[in-house]
């Protein structure tokens, strides 16, 4: 006679220190293994699009801040650039050099925090404190120029709030050179840390087609081996101008896709944010940032779709214009919303301690699931 | 130790009580700072500073720690099983320590020179495991229940190894006292058993290279005992919350921290005496230079105590750089790799000593 | 890569009636309308075409077109009667690299539209938002509940504040005791 | 265990010595539960990295509520959280404090008007001990918020109040 037996539902969250905000994950297990993974979501919702419909174009900004609350400037970026393509409002040279300089910091400054909470996870504290200890320095370059630590307000639509510092040059390339070698000890510290290794490869493996028709994105999307960046397929703003590598996954550690792959794909992804940075910053030409800001926006009646390659992924907005100076409708298709979703076709049959390492190796930020 | 201060005082009572009281200090002592260590450690390894408002450097912050503690509410839930619940923090204490009772501090300072020492102190520690069994099952807690199932299958497991290492001395040194394994060190650094022992000749030479696998075995094998990182998964933050303590508040709370770096102290203790020559000085006694015999008990202590810090600093140094394993990691480490090479270890031993 | 035309004449061809028209008014982007019950079949049809291959569905907006009648109800409130709502789908092939906008509209007082979630599984949580925020129902999805509102929303509310991103919605006085407007 | 519910009529010397022993120790010790709600968590949580270091005033990171002496309620609180936060107060021992950092905890920052889901203002569902203003506040401004609290601790007493 077999045993009648009863999975034990597990509540992961939305109190727990590993599920990066106020996610919840409904586990069902058999002792230590993973048969079923639920998310909760809207925890942090905070109503952005409500928000959206009630306020002018300009004022939007501030509220798409705190979308990804990690990348903020990416989200001012695609915000700015998908009402700029409805006005069809051309922006100055130095402003677009400006914006990819900022958007590329803002990357590495998220990638840190991804990386290290996803080492945290782990097990492996230090790090975490060393990667926001190297973020402070990107912090505090991006605060000289707006005044603001996290949540900037900094990209508007047809320009810039503030004019870069007389210093920004200077600091941003002593930046560089102090991170450069930073990495390298990151790979000594954590990459290629054997326990880190056996840990997160052949973990909670992502095929690509899997990938793509979950709609993932970003590090999670070329952590499976497929080289789509937005940067290069879609180019917008100026990116078609610098010269950079698309870092994907290649299975070193393990299998194409696997947790080590993403979180490698970041790191990878830093050295060449570095890259673009060094190109960008030398050619920054002269000019008024705010030339190009309209008195008055707004927009034609009609719709506009602009993506972004966020830090997380393929930032997008669509924005409904119906002629007034209120947007009807914008909707966001927040990266890690859509890559989170693949959560619970990775974590079938994993134990308990490898949810926590696939959750943060596909990194998501709640204020941007849950909007 | 009861002879040495009777001698001493003149009265059965203090001696006794001194006796009894020592030990506990000493795990008073152990924890105290051992936290404030564990803390300003972690500081120093993270680029942080670290405690240092409580008093000069700090240094008071575990008190103050611990006097807060005093004052918390003492909240349960309701649905906890209250006996098995208050039992458990006794029982994990106990266990931790009443395994001091054996553990020789100098020539001089030892609760008990039983003859089976080190057989009673890996006894004795297993109580933990009941403990914190008890602890899991009693919160009504999932998190809790997760974490004392790890940390008893880890514990159990991990325990094979250190006991076969622990044979392993025991056939070299031919006895299971503690006492009598940390004297046969004396004299010299080049004595200690990690070095091959006292007795010079081939088989001295033959025995270091296993004494040295005999050693990390050993010491991997405490260290996933006492439950710190990488083997910290009873306890994991990331994914357990807090493992079998999750329910546990104030005192109750305290009391396995407590037990926690008092077993941590404990391993410690035991891997010097085992292979580290115990309280024996490396390099001689101040006391025997200068003729001053009384010393020498003092001495040894600080030998003691050093050795057992020193161990206890590399557990912390562990544990802020490296990630955690995962259960099934930590199984497959004990069973597949240490057990064998600790067998095959014992078998060589054996062998050479035989020799 | 195919623009938008080309797409809808292949359309057009093969549903014929399914596929209602082709807004080029919009300045910038360029709108395909469809059935709102047809909509499976098409965008089934528009990942296979070996021509087509939109392997991924990058977006889907739920929107309230608030383009009925304005009346006032019972307690007073202005709520919005007749017109539709709509779906916007976002389509994206990462093969061949080119986008198209499809869009469905459904009438406001029963609003149904075939689920997409076993053509693209990254519909389902944008079907299950949509119908969270402006309460559109997907048939034959597999589990339509709310994502991002509370899941006993519905037992602490009244009718009109349902679907927050309605036009017409209101907010609550209370929910589970808590004061909700400031 | 939990003395502060147990108080004393008159005001002795022992008891007031007694006292600045306990609050020294209590305001010493804050240990923080560490869960992070929104964008403040971030800088919370870089309050307790390498820069600022949170650990100098004794403060670290406990996860489980048992063991935390105050919730650092970072970020905006919606309803569906709302409820769990206040479950998380209560499963806290006493003595037990809270800060509220950030507008979105104090009163609803950006969000007052439209926020159909968000809750304006924590002390709406749990009594707040000291508000840090900031959207979000820096570092510096929460090791602030942690100081006044510390002063508010320092002044508690085991003395029946009187009128």
């Amino acid at each position: 006679m077999a045993l009648k037996t009863e999975h034990m539902v597990l509540n992961m969250g939305p109190q727990h220190p590993s599920t990066h905000g106020v996610l919840r994950l409904e586990l069902e297990i058999e002792g230590e293994l993973v048969n079923k993974v639920t998310p909760h979501l809207g925890y942090l919702h905070r109503c952005f699009e409500k928000h959206a419909e009630a306020m002018q174009y300009n004022q939007v900004v501030p509220y798409t801040d705190r979308l990804d609350y990690l990348a903020s400037i990416g989200n001012n970026f695609g915000y700015a650039l998908a009402v700029e393509k409805l006005m069809g409002i051309q922006v100055p040279e130095r402003v677009e050099y400006i914006r990819v300089i900022m958007a590329e910091l803002q990357r590495i400054a998220s990638h840190l925090v991804a990386i290290g909470s996803n080492g945290a996870d782990i097990g492996a504290l230090t790090p975490f404190l060393y990667l926001f200890r190297d973020r402070e320095h990107i912090l505090s370059i991006i605060e000289e120029t707006c005044g603001a630590r996290m949540l900037y307000n900094y990209i508007w639509i047809g320009g810039l709030s503030h004019d870069i510092h007389p210093d920004f040059v200077r600091k941003t390339k002593e930046f560089v050179n102090y991170f450069k070698p930073t990495i390298v000890e990151l790979d000594n510290l954590l990459s290629f840390n054997k326990i880190f290794i056996e840990r997160t490869a052949n973990i909670g493996i992502l095929p690509v087609d899997t990938a793509i028709n979950f709609g993932a994105s970003g590090p999670t999307l070329r952590g499976s081996g497929i080289k789509f960046d937005l940067r290069r397929d879609d180019p917008y703003s100026i990116y078609d101008r610098f010269d950079f590598e698309i870092p994907v996954g290649k299975g070193l550690m393990g299998t194409v896709g696997d947790c080590w792959d993403r979180y490698n794909v970041r790191i990878r992804e830093m050295e060449q944010s570095l890259r673009i940075i060094e190109q960008a910053v030398d050619n920054i030409p002269e000019g008024d940032v705010q030339s190009a800001i309209p008195k008055r926006i707004k927009p034609p009646k009609g719709t506009v779709y602009k993506r972004v390659e966020n830090p997380r992924g393929e930032l997008g907005y669509f924005i409904i214009s119906d002629g007034t100076v209120n947007p009807f409708r914008v909707k966001v298709r927040a990266p890690s919303f859509v890559n989170l979703e693949v959560l619970g076709e990775l974590c079938k049959g994993n134990l308990v301690a490898d949810i926590i390492a696939i959750l943060g190796s596909i990194d998501i930020v709640l204020g941007e699931v849950d909007r | 130790m009861y002879q040495y201060f009777y001698d001493l005082t003149g009265n059965t009572i203090i001696a006794t009580l001194i006796v009894a009281v020592f030990p506990l200090v000493n795990v008073l002592l152990v924890a105290l700072i051992g936290v404030y260590l564990e803390r300003k450690v972690s500081a120093w390894i993270q680029d942080r500073i670290g405690p240092n408002r409580t008093g000069p450097l700090g240094l008071f912050q575990t008190v103050a720690d611990f006097l807060k503690m005093l004052q918390k509410e003492d909240a349960t839930s309701t649905e906890i099983d209250s006996k098995l619940y208050n039992i458990a923090p006794v029982l994990v204490f106990t266990g931790s320590f009443a395994a001091y009772a054996a553990i020789p501090f100098s020539s001089k300072l030892i609760g008990s020179e039983a003859d089976v020492g080190i057989f009673y102190v890996l006894a004795i520690s297993s109580l933990v495991v009941g403990g914190i069994l008890m602890a899991g099952w009693a919160s009504n807690n999932k998190y809790s229940m997760l974490g004392a199932m790890r940390s008893a299958a880890q514990i159990i497991s991990y325990e094979i190894p250190t006991a076969i290492i622990v044979l392993s001395i025991v056939m070299f040194t031919g006895t299971l006292s503690l006492d009598k394994i940390s004297d046969m060190q004396t004299a010299s650094f080049w004595n200690w058993n990690i070095f091959g022992g006292a007795e010079l000749g081939l088989t001295k030479f033959l025995m270091i290279p296993f004494m040295f696998i005999g050693f990390l075995i050993i010491f991997i094998s405490t260290l996933a005992e006492v439950n710190r990182t990488p083997f910290d998964i009873p306890e994991a933050e990331s994914e357990l919350v807090a493992g079998y303590f999750t329910e546990y508040c104030g005192m109750k709370w305290a009391m396995f921290m407590l037990s926690e770096y008092g077993n941590m102290f404990a391993v410690s203790a035991i891997v010097s005496i085992l292979f580290f020559g115990g309280y024996h000085s490396p390099i001689g006694y101040l006391g025997n230079s200068i003729g001053v015999e009384w010393l020498i008990p003092f001495e040894q202590a600080f030998w003691f105590l050093a050795k057992g810090w020193f161990f206890i600093l590399v557990q912390m140094w562990l544990r802020w750089t490296l990630p955690r394993l995962r259960v099934d990691q930590l199984m497959s480490l004990c069973w597949k790799y240490l057990i064998p090479y600790a067998f095959v270890n014992l078998i060589i031993i054996g062998i050479i000593s035989l020799l | 890569m195919k623009s938008a035309e080309e797409i809808f004449d292949i359309l057009k061809k093969k549903f014929g009636d399914a596929v209602l028209s082709l807004d080029k008014d919009t300045p910038v982007e360029q709108i395909i309308s469809i059935d709102p019950l047809k909509i499976n079949l098409i965008s089934k049809y528009l990942r296979e075409n070996p021509e087509l291959q939109f392997d991924s569905l990058m977006c889907l907006s739920g929107v309230d077109d608030a383009n009925g009648i304005k009346v006032k109800d019972a307690e007073g409130n202005e709520i919005i009667e007749g017109g539709t709502l709509s779906v916007y789908y976002n389509l994206h092939s990462v093969s061949l690299k080119h986008k198209i906008t499809l869009k469905v509209s459904t009438p406001r007082n029963d609003p149904q539209i075939e689920s997409l979630e076993k053509i693209w599984k990254s519909a389902n949580w944008h079907e299950r938002e949509a119908f969270d925020l402006i309460g559109i129902k997907f048939l034959n999805h597999p589990d339509l509940r709310r994502i991002l509102m509370p899941y006993d929303w519905d037992e602490f509310t009244e009718e009109i504040s349902r679907h927050p991103l309605r036009k017409d919605y209101k907010n609550p006085e209370f929910y589970q005791g808590m004061k909700v407007p400031y | 265990m939990g003395l502060l519910d147990k108080e004393f009529s008159d005001g002795n010397i022992v008891i007031a010595k007694v006292d600045d022993l306990f609050n020294w120790a209590r305001l010493s010790s804050v240990w923080q539960l560490g869960f992070g709600l929104a964008c403040c968590a971030i800088e919370m949580m870089a309050t307790s990295m390498s820069h600022y270091d949170f650990d100098r005033f004794g403060v670290i990171p406990r996860n489980t509520p048992r063991q935390a002496d105050a919730i650092i309620i970072s970020g905006t609180v919606t309803l569906k959280m709302a409820l769990r936060i206040k479950r998380l107060y209560e499963q806290m021992p006493d003595p037990k404090y809270i800060i509220s950092m950030g507008s979105c905890a104090n009163c609803g920052g950006p969000y007052w008007e439209h926020g159909y889901h968000v809750l304006k203002g924590i002390d709406r569902v749990i009594p707040v001990d000291v508000y840090v203003p900031g959207c979000p506040p820096r570092p510096e401004a929460l090791l602030e918020g942690l100081l006044k609290l510390q002063e508010k601790i320092r002044n508690e007493s085991l003395r029946k109040k009187s009128a």
